[in-house]
């Protein structure tokens, strides 16, 4: 499935990085999630300098690399990842910069089509900064998705808007990732903002609850993106073998597709489908 | 609601062009909630910096002056010009309040903040130099101030923590990872990232996206500024060379700015050896922090630089005696300035620096700070790289390094470092004559 | 042999006629075997420094500026202006290398003791400034030297002796009574006594045998030289007062010395209020060192001054939050200026020294060595009598005092410390998340 | 006795500080002195900062101190000494300067006087400052001991040989009190640099045995001063009740006494008496 399908209906975007704990346990929680009812996956590959994340996402980064998670590991594991869902890779630019023999992002971009990875998040990456990886990703099919923050206005969110492709990642408040019991009143506002791009709009950044998914959608996004949530409980959780990490992320993952799902029927369909 | 994938419009421009570039290196790598600050930041820097609207450039240099106490002294070093057989000059950043070239750097972002009309200033910090000297310009200038500083870095550096705390300013220990530099890096990025609106980031060097590795570069280039018209005035010429320790490269590209265009005058640039050169890849640990002299090309906090990295990509910890020269990258500028061959990167290990922060003690009465020792250590071993005329930059004091130098000294066989038995002979005398 | 009791010749010539006096203060009280070194320190101070000859000023300023670092700023305090509602300049002292006006003194006593051929320096310290600024004045120049510390002050103030060792001085422990600044004086006097011959004794202020209190004032006059024409040059005047704390006096008679002359200025000797002024004949102590407030005229350390003393005239215990400030006795010459009225000497209290310590370290950026606040103490308690135009003599900074500010904090009630729990934060945190 | 008197045959001139470790025990001391065979008594009158002392003194001073001893009780104590031969006050000028009402030494001369002190030795007051002292000695009739060190030379030499009464005080090195194995070569040239001056010279600083005491006094001293080794014997034994103190303190004082004695008997007489 294309990203562009994945989005026909609102859809549920869960995050997880992978290798925490180990890349073993990853393919049970994302299998979990999918059982949950997830539309697209967000996959981290981790990096050192996780300058956007807030602590939780932090945690799970630099547990992921003490457990040794390389980008050769993240891309076979993708490869061997048996889900019907499209992979986004989230990272940052220093990872896809380094891979292969040559400088720039193509060779990581390459096998990243390779293994069936659908785009990236970069979040280290702004537009101005962008056209190496834009061109690779045009180069190999691949799509590029932008964040757009609360702060991103006039000209830049033109620009950004136009370079973005799969969809817009709307950032919902300032600041990093990281669960928050209130999505911030600037959800509407942003989604204002970006109504007039006709590219699907995903709202991330502080998502915890199905209600929260409900409402976000409601406002006029086309996806929830959530991580912290959900690597809340993979981080909570730590006994490697008999725990139920895979089980309560399943059923966070349903309370949360099943917000999206409800904040879609809720909605006014002034354009019919 | 059905959508193609689809993009249009500018494919953005290629990073070589762009201001804020230097050669391959530079650019802003910034998460996107910061974009709009980085360039509120651009404008503020080119308007008031460069065209010195609002008078900002005449305030920042008179309080540079009566609060910082510049200019600092050009210092012929007499017995270090014997002993080298050439003339030795010290450039005396140690003289400048607080300690260490940082203020200068600190004092003009604190003050732009405010042109800026800003209202609240976070730093990292990793010894405590920068965040001391982000404190006490924040305290001058009445803005409130957060540090972030690792949660070992705090214990380790006590005095300056105090400083800090005593100059009015918040310290928010960083306990991810290591709890050193790096992560305080990554967690006042965070912090301004969610503030960005009232809040300016005071970055301590030469790194991070542009404009700051021109903006600090040009706070520090009064370094330059006054020891190219010293030198002049004292020893009637130019220098033969010019040397700096360079840790991010602040001090560096300050004591060199204004001596580029003197193609006559060769630059050294110092950095820390460690212990040694190699890097484990297994632990992901180089035990120096030379990264001009052994980094690669890659991207780190907001530029593309040379940086420590494993092959993947991730960044490596550094290690130095030093704490100011303890980390993984260096500013876009110096490593665009080594790849043109203007600056030569050249590096000297820890005993090293721990001998000739001994000499310049003993020889001079001057007790360096352990970063300005390592550009002592290079001069005095290569004495013959610097021509008959050499101008060293002393970055700072070496007051906040006297317990890790005592310590470090202990675990070494250093050839002129002065017993400290003291301790135990004072105590031993309490109770009997003497 | 027989011999008749009898005496002839002179009767020696009284006090109050004899050069090196100050009215009825000053003199040389010393032993006998010190004499012909006094007096040809006499000699040398004559020929040198009043006289100029072989160059010794010109090097001397020559040094202070390139070595030193000066002139130091005068500043103007924002803050503290608005706050006091008055015009407050601050004579940055504290920028001096070293880190107090200390090495204005020993710079020129150790430049003073090579013109005269002495090949060895000896000196005395109590919390260690003076001591340190000799060693590196010693090392600076080339001369061994030995400074003679009480056990007690060396373990209390680790960090100065750990300096003075590394700029290469010998530190002597002085275990005799308290084992603090006054034995460390007596012994140094003693060490003067047997090696007198090579040995020049670099005395830490206004104090001693003439010609050291004229001396010492002279070295340190550049002071009030510099703060009287940069007032004049920034304020377009004279100030209606200045201001200096007083231990035995340096920075104070250099603060004041230019401007005797100018009656409108009114001068402030602000001592050490201690925690009482009373002293406790009982157990031989004054819990503060306010020898010009209520000190009586005596005979200390070879001079005629005013010291605190029980009614027998043996030397009381003083006590001061501020081991610089903490000496029974006073310079002769600053003496003689508060008995004709020249000099108004006043005195803060413990509490309001550390509370103007944290006050002019949050809100100027400036952390002041604990007795330069009480100069700020006593303006922030009386702006009244500062008239509309002050200058205040910050003599040091207070890297020194952090460890002992934060415990004496801890055990006050000071209206504007800040909290310190930042390291049991930092420590609970290694741990945990942010 | 006068000092006078006490000079017409070579002296033995011991130290002692009074109030160590008390002024009781001082009284025992120095009678032993006096059956050992001394001829003057120097008696230290304890001061805060004697810093002409070396660290035997200093030591013998602060126990005094510490044990409470006033210039009044000082004057007590040798007013009520039943003892053949003339004490000297040893002191610093500060003390004589604070005593009574007025300022400056009157008082305290006057007061010694009335105790039957014979002389003074001050060792911080140099010929310089000693105008009020000397005219004060004068007006009572009591001496004023100089100290001349062997720095000292030419017109100050002069003036202090003029200034002395009673006896002069030859410092036998530079430096402070205190017992010495070697007294110093430089004796013999201090004794020579004196020899003009129509006064008894007494050599102290650092003799500590007969066998240098007699050497000194073949060297032409009129008196040698012991302190050091005294006090050592003073401080050594602390036990305030059954010690030996004395007997040892008499012995030591036999030792030098009978040193001087031989000194003189060896020595040419080329004034015959
Ligand atoms: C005294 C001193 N010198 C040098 C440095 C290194 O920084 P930079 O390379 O930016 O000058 C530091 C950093 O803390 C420092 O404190
Ligand atoms: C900074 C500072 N100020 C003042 C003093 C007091 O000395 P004085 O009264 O001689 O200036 C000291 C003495 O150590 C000092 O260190």
């Amino acid at each position: 499935m294309s990203l562009a399908e994945a989005f026909d209906e609102p859809a549920f975007v869960p995050y997880l990085c992978v290798g925490d704990p180990s890349v073993e346990r990853t393919r049970e929680y994302v299998q979990a999630l999918v059982r949950g009812g997830a539309d697209v996956l967000e996959l981290g590959l981790p990096f050192s300098e996780p300058i956007a994340e807030g602590p939780t996402i932090q945690g799970s980064v630099v547990r992921a690399l003490e457990a040794g998670t390389t980008p050769e590991q993240y891309f076979e594991f993708v490869d061997s990842l048996d889900v019907d869902v499209p992979v986004v890779c989230m990272t940052y630019y220093n990872l896809l910069y380094q891979y292969g023999d040559s400088d720039g992002p193509g060779s990581f971009v390459e096998r990243a089509a390779e293994v069936g990875i659908s785009g990236f998040v970069i979040p280290d990456l702004p537009a101005e900064e962008a056209g190496p990886l834009r061109t690779a990703c045009d180069d190999h099919g691949l799509d590029l998705v932008f964040i757009v923050a609360p702060t991103t206005e006039g000209e830049r969110l033109e620009r950004m808007a136009g370079l973005s492709s799969g969809y817009l990642y709307v950032q919902a408040r300032l600041g990093v990732t990281g669960a928050k019991a209130d999505v911030s009143d600037q959800t509407e506002a942003s989604l204002a903002k970006v109504s007039q791009y006709d590219i699907p709009k995903a709202v991330g950044f502080g998502v915890s609850s199905g209600d929260q998914a409900r409402h976000i959608v409601e406002a006029g996004a086309d996806g929830v993106i959530v991580g912290s949530a959900l690597v809340d409980i993979v981080a909570d959780h730590g006994d490697p073998e008999g725990d139920d990490v895979p089980e309560r992320l399943e059923s966070k993952a349903r309370e949360l597709s099943e917000g999206v799902a409800a904040g879609a029927e809720n909605m006014a369909k002034p354009e019919g489908q | 609601m059905s959508h193609e994938t689809r993009r249009d419009g500018e494919t953005g421009t290629t990073d070589e062009d762009r201001p804020g570039t230097f050669g391959r290196y530079g650019g802003q790598y910034v998460p996107e909630a910061l974009m709009p600050a980085v360039q509120e930041l651009e404008d503020a820097y080119e308007r008031y910096v460069l065209e010195k609207e609002d008078g900002f450039v005449d305030e920042f240099r008179r309080r540079l002056r009566d609060f910082g106490g510049r200019p600092t002294p050009l210092q012929r070093a007499d017995r270090l010009s014997d002993r080298l057989d050439r003339e030795v000059y010290l450039k005396r950043e140690d003289l400048l309040h607080g300690g260490a070239h940082k203020l200068n750097n600190a004092l003009g972002q604190v003050l732009l903040a405010k042109y800026m009309g800003k209202e609240r200033i976070v730093a990292e910090t990793g010894a405590g130099q920068h965040g001391t000297a982000t404190a006490m310009a924040a305290a001058h200038l009445d803005m409130p101030c957060e540090v972030y500083m690792g949660t070992r870095d705090i214990q380790r550096q006590r005095p300056n923590v105090f400083r800090m705390r005593l100059n009015g300013s918040e310290v928010n220990p960083v306990s991810a990872g290591r709890g050193t530099l790096k992560e305080a890096i990554n967690e006042t990025m965070r912090d301004w990232a969610t503030n960005v609106q009232d809040t300016h980031y005071v970055i301590g060097s030469v790194v991070g996206p542009h404009p700051f590795p021109e903006m600090v570069r040009t706070f520090q280039s009064v370094i330059s500024e006054e020891a190219r018209g010293q030198i002049r005035e004292q020893a009637g010429r130019l220098p033969d060379s010019v040397v700096a320790c360079a840790g991010g490269g602040s001090n560096t590209m300050g004591t060199f700015h204004e001596f580029v265009g003197d193609e006559a005058v060769d630059l050294f640039a110092v950095e820390a050896g460690g212990s040694s050169l190699a890097v484990d890849e297994e632990t992901g640990v180089a035990p120096n922090s030379a990264s001009l002299s052994t980094g690669t090309e890659g991207v780190l906090h907001g530029a593309r630089t040379k940086l420590l990295q494993d092959s993947d990509g991730n960044v490596v910890e550094s290690h130095s005696v030093s704490s100011g020269l303890d980390y993984a990258g260096v500013g876009p500028e110096l490593a665009h300035l080594v790849d043109t061959e203007r600056v030569t990167p050249v590096n000297v290990d820890d005993d090293e620096a721990l001998e000739a922060f001994h000499l310049l003690s003993q020889e001079e009465g001057i007790i360096p700070a352990l970063e300005s020792a390592h550009a002592i250590a290079f001069a005095r071993a290569n004495p013959e790289q610097l021509g008959e005329l050499t101008v060293i930059n002393v970055s700072g004091r070496g007051d906040k390094d006297l317990e890790s130098v005592i310590e470090e000294t202990e675990q070494r066989e250093l050839e002129n470092a002065p017993s400290m038995d003291i301790f135990e002979r004072a105590a031993g005398d309490t109770e009997g004559g003497i």
